[in-house]
């Protein structure tokens, strides 16, 4: 369930989605009528491979405080292996956050088939969760983003 | 600037129960660049489409942005009408303002301040949206089937029926393949030759096919449609234009020890040779490794036997070279070598036969006349052992981590033949599990067991053992009864896995496709697009793509002269324009893009460039072909330069929807 | 070795074999040497220098040099030819151009590390069993070898060259280095003990992009952080979060390609370990996906150009290590 | 505090006027009304539309407008673009006036002058031709020899054809690259024009464009007789200050933003070939 | 002249940070020196000179210039300028006091820069003589005595004590502001040392180099020079130079879209940057030939030419030890020099 109370905090959350199957899977979830909260916003994009990770970073500068990347399943990309990509990828850029002493929490992959609209609904109400708990990122946001 | 319209859609109260859509058309009023914001019951009615046409028109828009739902329904809809309204259809971008707002969540003003910034991601991308025009590349009339089995011969016939031309290169001197070696087919028991040689007959008649044997693919060039293929014409040292095929050459041959590959070196042929009766096409083939003219110079009788002049010692291998606009591959398949298998005495023994040697040995036009008689001694066997999943299966280096899908059925079909024809034998399988599914399949093999008393064991082969006294020791284990057997065969019979052809990997390297780590082609989709590879133009036609028997690999086939059919039919393909280019002033020519691209898209041209201080110079830079690109952008992300970017899905595009919805 | 690398220069000049020698020019005083195009006998014998202190990779300059017409010949150390392969296998440089003749790399000392031991005014340096005695103007000083030796070449990879047309001295053995060690003890720290390290490093940042621009993989025509179309561009690390992106984006950029060669940070003028960042890639890549050595062939897939069907999920970040 | 030079101010677009295919002409007043700031023919502004971008464009409107300021804009960059793109009442933010100026009060005070121009070159000297026709009784001859590609990339061709014309006070010679339907006036490139009009060696003369045209219409008119003393011309260089601090359009020991941008050839001459 | 013992630096710096905001440098972990805002505790560092110039102070990397609002067609411009706060730059070398004669040369200049004129009209820098110069240094080739420093006011250290006199007015103020920590004494020892501090300077191995040669006079000779091309084959054009440099002033004004607002800010540029002049349809500069030249001509030839022949250079010598390719002033002079 979505709590509205003011005083607790409530972190942005931007989710970039592919276009064929995670994207379709938050479709499935919105047809389902499947709650999650109204802090996730859905970036629609071809492949999980077209996200590079100068827009994770981007999303953090302007005041994101998670930031979810879903894709096909490996194995399902619909470009046959744009995921196996985004894993690499991703999995060295978060290791990289990490290491820098970012919390790693904020950031998640998963792997959300057109299918699967409830674990696409659960996947956002548990990671939104977990980056309320971290509370305002603020290792890596811009403070001249930082909102008065 | 762009001039941008806003409508923001009602649903009915689908959006509106949960969104104040009044508030989301005022509030994205506001965004610089936006000159109307409208809000409508049902967008994509009608009159919904109407409204936008009419504004585009009234307000002279650049730019349409549709608050309404997903992209996955409605994104062609609002595409069309502004197209019809004079306007870009990629000047269009949906908020997803109900699967992704209205229909999750159930605060009215939070919903609202979601649809809001929804929708200001949207303003913020069609700001830099730039129109986009689907280019089209003309498609080449000519279709080619890599392969000549009865994969590619029914390709081939299905496309010629469609009236369109066909190449098939076959690395044999005949079509026919694999097919054309079995005996019967199961589950029908009806004889192989006599289904396909018709079919071969007819591919070789059909004036729209033309039959490259004794070829193989060197080159591919070129994208969907426009495919160049190099194909080499291996010397046969036989003019296949004056041959009859009246064989007399073969018969007088004094070459005679050369073991014949058709039948699996189970006997020998000539030097000069037609592979079997029904081959197609009929003409003799020279082997020079054992030809006395090629090695020494000295005989000549083929030629002074040959009343059409066909024999041509000095011939060389020929490269022709021609455009397709489809390619299907149809390489299929081989047993594996069984060398590693020493459990099994394969090499020791010649007794131990693969299935497909039994097939020869069973097959009428095979080395015995269609008696089944042991190898060794050319005596009847009367026990014969069946070793199921011989490298299928199999988690070591050894063999194939698949099943090979049709070795049950074919066994069941040995056994029972064998049964039928010398009842006095005794047929033992020993199995990890049996396989059956598929039409009459299963009663097939209930027949074997019931009706003709095959014994099925359950369990594995140990060791088999040559015996001195001609016996073959087949130890094994009966995992059932639990207790450890001998067996006294005469013959064991291994069914080996199979595995693709070696030419395939190469040939895939060659057309840009993918393939598995076992070399299996991959499917552009494992449920939706079975027959086609990633790489468009480039379809897939039997066990090329993973083990298949033979209806299964008829009907792959047809499908796949289906798919190469709705391709040639097209005089061009419009390609979808959200797709990759390079900009080359800042490409380093380091060549990542082009080791992300599945499709083989992106190639390397030297380019001549003026530079800042006047003189020119050549530099190496990225070339995407947007007929072959289908834009998943992993190409963007592997350019360290970003010279590569996405039509549709730029970087500044995404991170000016960053930028919205963060702000 | 100077000697014979002037020599053999020489020779090669004089038989037309090559039309100029990369190398490196002395300067004021025994350490600020430059690398420099020779031309003739007479610049090599006035000018070439190869020491103790003779440490910039040449082998970025060729991407520039190797496309001039005429053949150069490049002296490379064992870490400069893996610099070298890597730029061959992304047809940065044009490979018939250059001569490449091999000669022994370290350690090389860095004079800002004797400085950084209170030492100035100085006028010479030798090793003398372990022990540096420093020439000054306020007199001769020491300090222990070891701790003068470049950050570089503390943790030398190889001392073999894995590209050479030919040889001057022996070739060495890739060594069993011990350079992941301080990746691994910031590795095992607190995040926040790991975010206030990292912060007090990245914000000594000028931004002076002294990093980017020597180091060989960064060789784009035109970086990210130039352009200003990128929507990344920036010019001054105006903000913390600028100066982690901009190390962050580059070490990303460069990963699976770095060959750690170490410029990166020898060139901080402000002293920052960036070479740690490439490290840390460069460790997660060999223990995630197999080891890699970027630069060690020319022909094999960079890590990121890659991918197997089974490899591990990005998850495994939140599973391992220090939270 | 004062104010300082690099905060700007707002100023009002009243007027968009599309002059050729590429170029606007743009009248910039202040929220208030009036101008922003007085300024002398020749001198430049700083334009910009807050995180698109700022830029130096010449003040084409005349000292003696006392209403309004007028910026005649080519479109070439991303700012140009945004600016070609507004819509009236749009505000923006100016700075200036940053420069030198034709020294309309000194030197060239009494002068025969002789204005060529090229394309958007027309803009920095349209301040100063309106000056000295409001000023006329300070100038000798006026004659003004301009040229464009084609009869549509004639920048202010009304104000040329309804004013400049029918003022008997100055001579206009029109010109145009390559023929075209419709245009009955000369044809051929401005140097050339340039000889084939052969002004009088007496006159000053004042001369902007495209670098080519200036190259070559000051060989031109060495030709004929005329000294690099005579021929001032005016600048662009890439700015950002606009008060010779940032260090960008720095040319030897001028700055171009200050120090310029109007030079005398002689003066350019001295100045290191960098520009 | 008054003295403090050195062993109550401590107490000084207490005193001065109680009512100002007090800036010296220390060491840090990498042996390095950096001003840092003084807290207690905190060491004098014992370095020459610190990694960064002082410059910093007056003009900062980046700072925030003015703030629009953009609302429909309409922007509002918000000023975010505000009065500094008063502040002391302690222990800064003779070199960098004298960039900051340079710095003022142009900020000061007609029309004034008031961000620069702000901090500086509310910093006092209180300098210190060096006794330990490096093998870098120069400063003599500009006519700077390292032993007896410009600013508001100059300490001078015998090894017990620390000596400080003011210069002018502010440097008085800042005396009598902490004038009950300090005595009068003897400054005897002092010229010693500054003696001794001179004999080491005339040893140095750059002890010899002179400007006579350079200056506004032969502009176009220098620039027209054919030692350029080779001088600058290897410059990586990084900014290091530019950046470490106490004189270079050049600088950048870009704008940053905060999602809520606009920020004008400018931050340090530098003219070995490929993309400084670069203007939409060309570039006057264009290879790093052409921009390695503009650095040096600017502080040997064109700054002489408009400031009375005083040159944009301090001989810091930092440029000397952090350029990547130790390519740098020193050499370019030498090169010139032969011709």
């Amino acid at each position: 369930m979505q709590v509205n109370d003011n005083k607790e905090f409530q972190p942005l959350i931007v989710a970039f989605c592919c276009n064929w199957c995670s994207y379709a899977g938050a479709d499935l979830s919105g047809t389902n009528r499947l709650n999650y909260p109204t802090n996730v916003k859905i970036i629609r994009v071809p492949c999980s491979c077209r996200v590079n990770p100068m827009f994770i970073l981007r999303a953090f500068q302007r005041g994101a405080d998670g930031v979810i990347l879903c894709g096909c399943h490996p194995g399902d990309c619909h470009y046959t292996s744009g995921n196996y990509f985004t894993r690499r990828r991703m999995t060295l850029l978060f290791s990289m956050l990490d290491f820098l002493g970012i919390e790693r929490d904020r950031t998640r992959v998963e792997w959300v088939s057109a299918a699967e609209g409830a674990k696409f609904a659960a996947t956002m109400n548990e990671f939104t969760e977990a980056v309320r708990k971290l509370g305002p990122n603020r290792r890596l946001e811009d403070l001249r983003c930082r909102k008065q | 600037m762009q001039r941008i319209g806003v409508f923001v859609c009602h649903c009915g109260t689908n959006i509106a129960a949960t969104v104040d859509v009044k508030t989301v058309a005022e509030a994205l009023g506001h965004e610089p660049g936006v000159v109307i914001s409208q809000d409508y019951q049902y967008m994509c009615s009608e009159s919904g489409q109407n409204l936008v046409k009419n504004a585009i028109k009234e307000h002279n828009l650049t730019g349409v942005v549709v608050c309404s739902c997903s992209p996955r329904m409605h994104e062609n809809t609002f595409r069309k009408a502004a197209a019809a309204a004079g306007l870009n259809s990629y000047m269009v971008e949906i908020a997803n303002i109900r699967e992704q707002c209205s229909w999750i969540h159930k605060d009215i003003a939070t919903a609202t301040e979601k649809a809001i910034i929804l929708g200001k991601a949207a303003v913020a991308k069609v700001h830099l949206n730039a129109p986009l025009t689907a280019g089209e590349s003309p498609v080449a009339k000519r279709a080619l089937v890599i392969g000549g089995g009865i994969a590619g011969i029914q390709t081939a016939l299905d496309i010629a029926e469609a009236g369109f031309d066909v190449d098939i290169v076959e690395k044999n001197p005949t079509i026919g393949g694999k097919m054309a070696q079995i005996d019967k087919t199961f589950p029908t028991l009806d004889c192989a030759a006599c289904i396909l040689t018709p079919k071969m007959v007819e591919a070789s008649q059909n004036e729209h096919i033309t039959i490259h044997s004794f070829s193989e693919v060197t080159d591919v060039k070129g994208f969907v449609g426009n495919f160049t293929v190099t194909i080499k014409k291996k010397a046969r040292f036989v003019d296949e234009t004056k041959c009859t095929g009246c064989g007399l050459c073969t018969e007088k041959c004094p070459m005679k020890k050369v073991p014949n590959e058709f039948n699996m070196g189970l006997d020998n042929r000539s030097a000069i040779y037609i592979p079997f009766a029904q081959a197609v096409p009929k003409v003799a083939t020279i082997d020079p490794n054992y030809c006395m003219m090629m090695k020494t110079g000295k005989c000549g009788v083929c030629s002074k036997v040959c009343s059409a002049g066909a024999i041509d010692y000095k011939q060389q291998d020929k490269f022709i070279e021609q455009k397709y606009g489809a390619i299907v591959v149809a390489t299929g398949f081989n047993p594996i070598n069984l060398d590693k298998y020493d459990e099994f005495a394969y090499n020791q023994c010649p007794d131990v036969v693969t299935s497909l040697e039994l097939e020869r040995l069973m097959n009428a036009a095979g080395p015995n006349g269609g008696t089944l008689l042991r190898p060794s001694d050319k005596t009847h066997p009367h026990k014969i052992v069946f070793v199921q999943c011989v490298g299928s299966r199999c988690d070591d280096s050894k063999g194939k981590p698949y099943c090979s899908k049709i070795c049950c059925m074919y066994t069941a079909k040995h056994a029972m033949l064998i049964r039928e024809k010398y009842p006095d034998t005794e047929v033992y399988v020993f199995y990890i599990d049996v396989r059956t599914p598929g039409k009459n399949f299963d009663e097939f093999y209930r027949r074997a067991v019931e009706q003709y008393n095959v014994h099925y064991i359950k369990g594995m082969v140990g060791k088999v053992t040559p015996r001195s006294d001609g016996k073959i020791d087949v130890q094994a284990s009966d995992l059932l009864a639990n207790e450890q057997l001998h067996i006294d065969a005469d013959m064991v019979v291994l069914a080996a896995a199979i595995e693709p052809d070696k030419t395939a990997r190469p040939l895939a390297t060659m057309l840009t496709t993918q393939m598995d780590t076992n070399d299996f082609f991959t499917e552009a989709h494992p449920k939706l697009r079975p027959v086609e590879s990633a790489t468009a133009g480039i379809f897939l036609s039997g066990a090329c793509q993973g083990p298949k028997d033979i209806p299964e690999t008829v009907a792959q086939a047809s499908a796949a002269a289906a798919k190469a059919i709705g391709l040639l039919v097209k005089n061009s393909i419009t390609c979808n324009p959200c797709v990759a280019h390079s900009n080359e002033l800042m490409c380093n020519g380091c060549s990542s893009c082009e080791k992300v691209c599945p499709y083989g898209a992106i190639t390397y041209i030297d380019k001549e460039f003026r530079m800042p201080d006047r003189t020119t110079a050549v530099r190496r830079v990225a070339n995407v072909n947007p007929a072959v690109c289908q834009g998943c952008g992993a190409c963007t992300v592997a350019c360290p330069s970003g010279a590569m970017d996405l039509n549709g899905f730029s970087n500044s595009q995404i991170m000016a929807e960053v930028d919205a919805i963060c702000k | 070795m100077q000697e014979a690398m002037i020599n053999r220069a020489k020779q090669l000049l004089a038989d037309g074999s090559v039309d100029r020698v990369i190398g490196w020019k002395r300067g004021e005083f025994v350490y600020d040497i430059t690398p420099a195009v020779f031309t003739s006998a007479e610049e090599l014998d006035a000018d070439f220098v190869y020491d103790d202190f003779t440490a910039a990779n040449v082998s970025k300059y060729l991407v520039k040099e190797s496309k001039k017409e005429g053949k150069i010949l490049a002296f490379l150390k064992p870490c400069d030819t893996y610099s070298f392969n890597q730029l061959i296998k992304e047809h940065r440089i044009v490979r018939e151009n250059i001569y490449v003749i091999g000669i022994p790399g370290g350690p090389k000392l860095d004079a800002e590390r004797i400085k950084a031991n209170g030492i100035t005014g100085i006028l010479g340096a030798k090793n003398d069993n372990g022990t540096l005695i420093i020439d000054t103007v306020y007199g001769e000083e020491k300090m222990p070898y070891y701790e003068a030796l470049s950050v570089k070449c503390l943790n030398c990879k190889s001392k073999k060259h894995v590209v050479y047309d030919e040889l001057i001295g022996e070739d060495g053995d890739i060594l069993d280095s011990n350079r992941f060690d301080m990746v691994e003890k910031l590795e095992n720290m607190t995040a926040q003990e790991r975010y206030d390290f990292w912060r007090e490093q990245l914000s000594k940042c000028i931004r002076c992009n002294a990093c980017r621009n020597v180091c060989p993989a960064c060789t784009c025509e035109k970086c990210v952080f130039d352009n200003p179309d990128s929507g990344v561009e920036n010019k001054a690390a105006t903000d913390s979060f600028e100066e982690n992106m901009f190390h962050i984006i580059r070490a990303f950029h460069v990963a699976g390609r770095c060959t750690d060669c170490g410029e990166c940070s020898r060139v901080c003028p402000q002293n920052i370990p960036l070479h740690l960042l490439n490290r840390k890639f460069i460790k997660d890549i060999n223990s995630l996906y197999g080891d890699y050595q970027a630069g060690e062939d020319t022909t094999s897939r960079a890590p990121l150009n890659d991918y197997k069907q089974d490899d591990c999920e990005a998850s495994i970040v939140h599973e391992r290590g220090v939270e | 505090m004062n104010n300082d030079t690099l905060i700007p101010y707002i100023g009002v677009v009243t007027d968009i006027r599309q002059d050729t295919p590429d170029v606007k002409t743009f009248r910039v007043v202040s929220p208030e009304g009036g101008k922003v700031f007085e300024h002398m023919p020749g001198q430049c502004a700083m334009l910009s539309i807050p995180g698109v971008g700022e830029a130096m464009f010449s003040i084409t409107s005349s000292p003696t407008n006392k209403e309004f300021m007028e910026f005649s804009i080519k479109k070439c960059g991303c700012l140009t673009t945004w600016l070609h793109a507004m819509d009236v009442g749009q505000q923006i933010t100016i700075r200036g006036p940053y420069g030198n100026a034709f020294p309309v009060e000194t030197d060239l005070k009494g002068k025969d002058l002789l204005f060529i121009a090229g394309g958007i070159g027309l803009a920095p000297l349209r301040s100063v031709i309106n000056y000295v026709r409001d000023n006329r009784a300070n100038y000798g001859d006026v004659q003004v020899i301009y040229g464009s590609r084609s009869m549509d990339d004639l920048v202010d061709y009304k104000e040329i054809i309804d004013e400049w014309m029918a003022d008997a006070g100055i001579q206009v010679n029109l010109t145009i690259d390559n023929p075209q339907e419709g245009w009955d006036g000369h044809v051929g490139f401005v140097p050339n024009y340039v000889k084939e009009l052969n002004p009088s060696t007496s006159k000053t003369v004042l001369v902007c464009g495209p670098p080519i045209m200036i190259k070559f219409t000051l060989a031109g008119l060495k030709e004929l007789g005329f000294t690099e003393t005579q021929v001032y011309t005016t600048m662009e260089l890439r700015m950002k200050c606009g008060v010779g601090k940032c260090g960008r359009c720095n040319i030897g020991n001028k700055y171009v933003c200050k120090d310029g941008p109007v030079f005398r050839f002689d003066q350019l001459g001295e100045l290191p070939d960098e520009y | 002249m008054l003295k403090i013992s050195l062993d109550k630096l401590g107490k000084l710096f207490e005193a001065i940070s109680a009512s100002q905001t007090l800036y010296i440098p220390t060491d840090r972990e990498d042996g390095a020196a950096e001003y840092k805002k003084y807290e207690s505790g905190m060491k004098l560092s014992n370095n020459l000179n610190t990694l960064r110039s002082a410059k910093d102070f007056f003009f900062p990397q980046t700072e925030n210039l003015v703030d629009f609002k953009m609302e429909g067609k309409n922007i509002e411009v918000i000023d975010v300028r505000e009065e500094s706060e008063d502040f002391v730059i302690f222990g800064v070398r003779a070199c960098d006091a004298r960039s900051f004669t340079i710095l003022d040369k142009v900020f000061l200049a007609d029309p004034v820069d008031s961000y620069y004129k702000n901090r500086r009209d509310h910093g006092t820098v209180v300098t210190m003589a060096c006794t330990r110069p490096a093998e870098t240094c120069f400063c003599g080739t500009f006519g700077i005595d390292a032993a007896a420093p410009e600013g508001d006011a100059a300490c001078y250290s015998d090894g017990e004590s620390l000596f400080i006199e003011a210069h002018n007015e502010k440097g008085q103020k800042f005396i009598d502001s902490v004038a009950s920590l300090l005595e009068e004494g003897d400054a005897a020892k002092l010229d010693e040392v500054r003696e001794k501090t001179r004999d080491i300077l005339k040893k140095l191995p750059l002890a010899n180099l002179t400007t006579d040669n350079f200056g506004g006079d032969k502009l176009n000779e220098y620039f027209n020079s054919d030692k350029w091309g080779e001088l600058s084959q290897s410059c990586l054009g990084c900014g290091t130079c530019t950046f470490v440099c106490p004189t270079c002033q050049c600088y950048d004004i870009k704008d940053f879209n905060t999602g809520h607002g606009i920020k004008r800010f400018r931050c340090w540029d530098s003219c070995m940057y490929s993309d400084f002049t670069k203007m939409a349809h060309g570039n006057p500069r264009l290879t790093q030939l052409e921009r390695f030249r503009q650095r040096f001509m600017h502080k040997l030839v064109y700054f002489p030419a408009n400031n009375n022949g005083e040159f944009g250079c301090v001989g810091c010598g930092r440029c000397l030890s952090k350029c990547p390719i130790s390519m740098n002033i020193v050499k370019v002079m030498k090169a010139l020099e032969v011709k």
